[in-house]
């Protein structure tokens, strides 16, 4: 690994991204792909500063990731059940319907 | 004899790289749909051929050769099925909405 | 340098087309090749091992996933959200900028602060030959650091929990696409699922000292359920038969009752008496995630043997 | 299960073993005999019995037709990608499906888009009519070529000719 510093600019614009969609997007599932890209900005923080160890990327860090990923998962799959029975009981995509037609 | 051998290697790994731009080059040209899918599954898979048969030159052990080998043809069957169900799926939701895609005017 | 700028400019430029404007499903796809790129970034910092769980989980599973919400929620017919208005976005465009701007900060005065003297990383590298492990990232999961790993093993299966309560017991189990009437599909199912069944198993037996483990396998065998799901070989059940339940909870009971037996004999708690216990703790932990990713996609509290 | 059947899952274990072999080498073969116990198993549990067998004696003929023809058809596209007037003149056809259900069924329908300038692009439900989408001439003999190859390679007629 060379050039954390490119890596940690590409973090940067990633949470950057994910965070305007987060605010911005009015469709849930836009919203929770936002969170995941955020997360992803996350683990390559975490990866590129714990940095090399004796010639390897750090196990620690790695394995701290690897866990990461799997917990994202279960927590996206519970929310997206929530967004589903959200718009089957409310027949909504949207935390707020009000101001969907606000114009 | 190592020399020429890794200069072959070499050449199939170019040939491999040159198959996968034909492709590329295809993927953008071709004008619809079903066309660009010819150029996927056809150069990437003599792309990926080359490429798979240059590395196990470079690796000079049978169990790495069979192992790209194995690779190879499941790059192979996942890309011609999904070139199928794409092509497929191109074609109803043509027929759906009356065009016809990737039809040659009759 | 090339490269690393090839790929991080990448990642930028796909997440971007993920999240602003396009259609949601053009997003979607987006998302997913962005999962893939995020692949060989893995790969090309060092990490296969997270190269590995970002395809099948990260990119695989949460897009299939994110996939299928999609068409439920078509067919439910809710209402569409609209675009938001531009004063909005004005404000969300500064806090976004000062966030971008405080990642950056810290992470290049993180980066720019390495020591290279990790000093955790470095003792866990020459411990990790008394474990009888090859794989640091499985050290760490297993033995060094095991209470997380249970603790995770323990989240993904309470979220299955509350992802079936959030459903409630009147939509017992959500719609699936019908199957594609190919006659393509039994001979694909046939050819894959053995193999694909091997390769988990080579996985999670590698991982002790290659990279691999129970999490890639366990997202290999996600993978071969998705498929046999959505091709109609096995569909939802309206109830958990025993032997489900059993395999959603086998991964927490086996490391509990590994890490709880070695208070008995009176060692510290968790601790791994063996390389044997580490083979069976990470077997348990592929069934249980493995299983409990499928019947997420699935939607549904069991499995059948074939949808009606 | 029928004798055929286990023949059958047999073979797959071999495979299977052989798989074991190829990711892992010799040193835990036990691990892989009990991981290929597993997958063929899963075979059993997911296969459709078929009265027609492949004859692996006629492999190294078909491989061989296999590979000349996907060669052909890769620097068939590649000469059409790259040619400054894009020679591709798109055309739907349909062809009668001969070969039964199953694998040479699926064979052919994956090994037709690998050809020179044909794609399989919808197979209808009952597997009897293949829509080929060609982008050059005379993409009917290419079907019916590989039919002949694949019916002869499971020994469902005597010449590998149409």
């Amino acid at each position: 690994m060379n050039h954390p510093e490119i890596w940690m600019l590409a973090a940067a614009g990633l949470f950057g991204l994910g965070l305007y969609s987060l605010i911005i997007a009015r469709h849930l599932l836009r919203q929770l792909i936002a969170i995941k890209i955020m997360g992803s900005a996350v683990f390559l923080v975490l990866v590129v500063t714990a940095g090399l160890v004796d010639g390897s990327l750090d196990g620690i860090a790695q394995a701290l990731v690897l866990t990461g990923i799997v917990i994202a998962v279960a927590a996206i799959a519970f929310a997206l059940a929530l967004v589903v029975s959200l718009a089957e009981t409310t027949g909504s995509i949207s935390l707020n319907p009000d101001d969907d037609d606000g114009r | 004899m190592s020399l020429l051998l890794d200069a072959f290697a070499a050449l199939l790994l170019l040939i491999g790289a040159f198959f996968y731009l034909a492709g590329t080059v295809g993927l953008i040209r071709f004008p619809d749909a079903l066309s660009r899918l010819h150029a996927l599954t056809k150069a990437d898979n003599i792309g990926l051929l080359s490429i798979c048969a240059g590395s196990a030159l470079m690796a000079g052990e049978l169990r790495v050769a069979l192992l790209l080998l194995l690779i190879w043809l499941m790059a192979l069957f996942a890309a011609t099925v999904s070139a199928h169900l794409i092509a497929r799926r191109s074609l109803r939701d043509a027929e759906d909405s009356g065009a016809d895609a990737g039809k040659s005017p009759s | 340098m090339v490269i690393d700028v090839f790929l991080a400019l990448g990642l930028v430029v796909l997440a971007w087309q993920a999240l602003i404007g396009g259609s949601l499903f053009r997003g979607i796809v987006m998302f997913i090749v962005f999962g893939m790129v995020l692949t060989l970034a893995w790969a090309w910092l060092g990490s296969p091992d997270l190269a590995m769980a970002e395809a099948a989980i990260g990119a695989g599973v949460t897009g299939a996933l994110i996939m299928i919400a999609y068409w439920r929620l078509r067919r439910i017919n809710a209402v569409e959200p609209r675009d938001p208005s531009p004063a909005r976005s004005r404000l969300a465009l500064v806090i976004a900028v000062l966030a971008t701007g405080l990642v950056g900060a810290i992470g290049l005065a993180a980066v720019s602060a390495l020591t290279g003297d990790a000093t955790a990383a470095r003792v866990m590298n020459e411990t990790l030959p008394d474990t009888g492990l090859g794989n640091p990232i499985t050290g760490v999961l297993i033995v060094f650091r095991n209470l997380d790993t249970l603790l995770e093993v323990a989240v993904v299966l309470a979220a299955y929990i509350a992802a079936r309560a959030a459903l409630g017991r009147e939509s017992a189990d959500l719609p699936l696409p019908p199957a594609p009437d190919t006659p393509l599909l039994t001979p694909l199912v046939v050819t894959l699922a053995p193999l694909t069944m091997v390769v988990a198993i080579y996985l999670l037996k590698a991982g002790s000292q290659y990279p691999g483990g129970a999490f890639q396998a366990s997202a290999l065998l996600a993978a071969l359920g998705v498929l046999l799901v959505l091709t109609g070989r096995v569909g939802p059940a309206a109830a958990a038969n025993w032997l489900t339940r059993a395999g959603l909870v086998i991964g927490t009971l086996v490391f509990c009752l590994v890490g709880l037996g070695m208070l008995v004999i009176g060692a510290p708690l968790l601790a791994i008496p063996g390389i044997w216990a580490v083979y069976l703790i990470e077997a348990a932990m592929m069934i249980s995630i493995g299983l409990t990713l499928v019947l997420l996609f699935a939607g549904a509290p069991g499995l059948s043997g074939k949808r009606s | 299960m029928n004798r055929l059947s286990l023949l059958r899952a047999g073979i797959v274990l071999v495979l299977l073993v052989l798989v074991w072999l190829i990711l892992d080498g010799l040193d835990s073969l036990l691990t892989g005999l009990v991981a290929a116990v597993i997958g063929a198993s899963l075979f059993v549990l997911l296969h459709v019995p078929r009265p027609y067998h492949l004859r692996i004696w006629r492999l190294p003929r078909f491989v061989l037709f296999f590979l000349v023809e996907s060669v052909r058809g890769a620097v068939d596209v590649a000469w059409r990608a790259f040619h400054p007037a894009l020679p591709i003149v798109p055309a739907m056809i349909d062809h009668g499906v001969e070969l039964p259900a199953g694998q040479p069924r699926m064979l052919l329908v994956s090994v037709i888009s690998l050809l020179p300038g044909t794609l399989s692009a919808d197979l209808d439900s009952d597997g009897k009519m293949l829509k080929v989408h060609a982008i050059s001439e005379d993409p009917d003999i290419a079907v019916r070529t590989l039919q002949a190859q694949i019916a002869y390679l499971y020994g469902l007629i005597g010449t590998p000719r149409p």
